[in-house]
């Protein structure tokens, strides 16, 4: 079976959720590839949204985070202010499933503008769930396509905090949770080095080279020592997910 | 006691040129009708605040009926950009003040519960205190740690619709409830519209109750959260949210869609068949 | 994932001596039959947190487990005093902090919260912040208004009686919720004691759940809340209330009644025929 | 019909119930009088109590704020933190129904201790709600029992703030409602001088006098220049008081 680099990287994203965990799920990648991982090797993982629904078991991929099929197979919906308060905030969510418009060399994120904040060049939705998901959940795993326009430098605005601007950052930020252990692209996955908290490249899908990784990253990117090929999606994973999609 | 009254009876006496107006539902539940009532009264100078734009303000925006917008995220959920939200920011015609969603959450519950300000866990490291002055950094009296701020919202009105309500205006409102019962509480006045008007409420698992003492107005809007839904009503119009991003892209396609399917119709009127929910009303619970 | 176990076994290992112990229920679904058992395993050096602390813990306090109490209202509703509690602090034996009942109730949800502290329009004016060193003032970064602040409550454990929990480990509760939700929450270790197991929790209008990876463990213990009561399952045993002001008011007659209707029980064994609530359990919504 | 004094009190208390108010009520004699006033003249009576009960109508006198007639006939039950958040605090409840151990010339409560409260010679069960009503609600009843020992000139301990020590005290303390405007007792009705906010009687209930009043009153009370004859009570109401109790 052959498959797009996009199905690659909502696999990838989909095999780092383990059963057992709770994962606060952002919408679009991040909501398919949890929902997949819930449909094959870890069906009790608790999805849980901002809409305020926890436990939810949609049959079908919902086009955003508020649809009826969320509130219909929740274990429990409770308000917007308690799924923040109460359950995002201190840290009892494992991991959190972002995207980004723009990620830098430090995992900060930003989906608020393009350019100078007062005048954009592009105006983004903006942070929504975003900045407290990234502070409060145990780990967070970023799902975005890798090219020189997103993988920036220095993200033009700081939404969500990565690792701040060095090491030790999101400690003196009083940031609970361990920041995005995991960004997941359609060509590999960076992880931070252990010492400067900077990505690097840990894992090639098959079929990339660390030059393509490399030529779509405007920072310059390291592999780690350890570099490992992704294992190719099975014919399971790819029929869950084009059952899902 | 809650007045029920017709929708644009109700309009007139909560929304006035230049107030503060929340028009709340987190997905589910937004308050169409009513903000279309809002264009066809020719409302302007608008503060509108909502965790989520969405389309319902993305309209009241193209319309021209906003000067300032207090949010949280402003995107079309699984589609893409709100294109007059982000035409008028990127042509700086829209004030704008900038939250997270916790920051709006806790805002809400703030104003619902007569205090000044709310404390969270939040916005630290984030470039977002640097762009928006409603936000500021607290120091706990106890451990010395530094949380973060912001102000109630307390708007001057408050709209949300729900499912149902009895005739001395309780209301009743189940899935998901987002911050439904706090807009209504932190508003000086409220205004609620409702599928349908019932002799009882009969008590549904999940249901959030608001007292008629509590809420200023009610008025019937069978239809009335559409292209957003009503569980146990009708389903969210996916394919509606698709087809704004193409309506919305240009103002001149904007205002034409606005003016065949908004202006021109009466307080009340159904959506077009075209861009109804799939299935019928009256399945609830 | 909470681990679904009988109670002696949860209550050795929830609660310690020396722990700081909350355990909850506002009137409904006070967890007597934890408290009973907690005093069978001998605890002491307590410190016991309870907005009313009620004959749970007059019993508690009776029996030596406490070294503090954390309260804001410590009568027997509708009877009058709790002796073995006022006893106890008249002759100086007990610490007390002592709050209001909004104090309590925002120091669990700052708890629940992961926050340091609360912030309420408190006992402004009153004589409580003068003896009760953990209410302290804080102003408002916006408006400059003083406003009140208690730190959060985050017990060691915390336990409640609820109507039921699945297999998992999920537990539902309805009729008056009290701070049930935020007193597992807020606590390091929770226990839930339940009136049954059963394989599927059916929704319930104005029931909370709390998801079984949100709580440690769960105990069956059928009729646990009384003299308290479990909404559906049954009433409370009022006569009983009533009748606590004799046994209690001397500390032998106390004692004797402790021996015979406690510390003789094995953990889990229903309340002694006479003191049962009249309705038979089972008649659940 | 003949009367007690504490029916006098309760009916009494019952009667500044008006339709269509919502009214925060604390257990004992406040709950008759509240309850009482529903089922007479005042059927659209909001009944709230802290155990987060909104509009309880139970068909029996509950023993506690929390007894299951109370959720089971309510308009809606919310939990503590929210009755206490989102319903009382905010002014939305227009009067709070207390009662008192000692009350004192300006309206102050003590419900703590008796005595020194490190040391007390009685200790009290303490606040519970009251504080919070008695600062919150548009206004305040206070039901108590007349005498000396428990109408004193200065609380002991001020679990909940009447007037303050003197007028203007209040809007001092930022307290939004507007205080114990009565005071009924098995004698009389207290009401604060407008201009002073000490207390002073306005009513006799019948058969009393004033040199009774006084002398039940440990500071110097006195009566306001209108001072008036309670109406006895109705047979209605004694039958409906007694139905209920």
């Amino acid at each position: 079976m052959s498959w797009t680099a996009d199905e690659m990287m909502t696999i990838a994203a989909a095999r780092r959720l383990h059963d057992g965990l709770s994962c606060f799920v952002g919408i679009g990648l991040p909501s398919t590839a949890a929902n997949l991982a819930r449909r094959t090797h870890a069906p009790g993982l608790t999805l849980i949204y901002e809409s305020g629904t926890i436990g939810a078991k949609p049959d079908h991929l919902p086009l955003s985070i508020g649809d009826g099929i969320l509130a219909e197979t929740a274990d429990t919906v409770v308000s917007v202010p308690e799924i923040f308060n109460y359950w995002l905030q201190p840290g009892r969510i494992d991991v959190g499933f972002l995207g980004a418009a723009q990620i830098d060399r430090f995992g900060n994120i930003n989906t608020t503008a393009i350019g100078d904040y007062a005048d954009p060049k592009v105006r983004l939705p903006g942070a929504g769930g975003a900045p407290e998901i990234a502070a409060s959940c145990g780990e967070v795993i970023v799902i975005v396509r890798q090219s020189r326009r997103a993988f920036v430098d220095r993200v033009d605005f700081v939404t969500s905090v990565g690792f701040g601007r060095a090491a030790g950052d999101r400690a003196r930020l009083g940031l609970r949770g361990h920041g995005p252990r995991t960004v997941i692209t359609d060509l590999g996955i960076l992880e931070p080095d252990p010492g400067t908290e900077e990505l690097r490249l840990t894992h090639l899908h098959p079929g990339t080279t660390l030059a393509q990784a490399q030529e779509a990253t405007a920072w310059p990117l390291t592999a780690a020592p350890t570099l490992q090929r992704t294992e190719p999606p099975t014919p399971d994973e790819l029929q869950a997910l084009r059952a899902l999609t | 006691m809650a007045q029920v009254v017709p929708l644009a009876d109700a309009v007139a006496e909560v929304v006035h040129d230049g107030d503060s107006v929340a028009l709340e539902g987190f997905t589910h539940l937004i308050p169409f009708a009513a903000a279309h009532e809002i264009i066809r009264q020719g409302r302007g100078g608008l503060t509108l605040i909502r965790m989520t734009p969405d389309l319902v303000y993305d309209q009241m925006i193209g319309m021209g009926c906003a000067r300032k917008l207090v949010f949280s995220w402003g995107g079309n959920p699984g589609v893409g950009s709100l294109h007059r939200f982000r035409d008028a920011v990127q042509s700086r015609s829209l004030e704008i003040e900038e939250h997270s969603h916790a920051g709006m959450a806790n805002a809400y519950v703030a104003g619902a519960s007569g205090l000044p300000f709310a404390v969270l866990r939040g916005y630290r490291g984030t470039d977002l205190p640097g762009v928006t002055a409603t936000i500021k950094p607290i120091t706990c009296p106890f451990t010395g740690e530094e949380l973060t701020a912001v102000p109630a919202i307390t708007p001057d009105a408050g709209i949300v619709h729900a499912q149902r309500a009895d005739r001395r205006g309780n209301v009743q409102l189940w899935g998901i409830t987002g911050v439904q019962k706090e807009v209504v509480l932190a508003s000086r006045r409220s205004l609620v519209t409702v599928e349908e008007i019932v002799d009882t409420l009969t008590p549904v698992p999940g249901a959030v109750v608001l007292p008629s003492w509590a809420v200023d107005y009610v008025s019937p809007a069978p239809g009335g959260s559409h292209p957003s839904y009503t569980q146990g009503y009708s389903v969210r119009d996916n394919a509606f949210y698709s087809a704004w991003d193409a309506i919305s892209r240009d103002q001149s396609t904007f205002l034409s869609w606005m003016r065949d399917n908004v202006l021109s119709q009466a307080a009340g009127t159904p959506p077009p068949p075209a861009a109804r929910a799939p299935e019928a009303p009256g399945n609830h619970a």
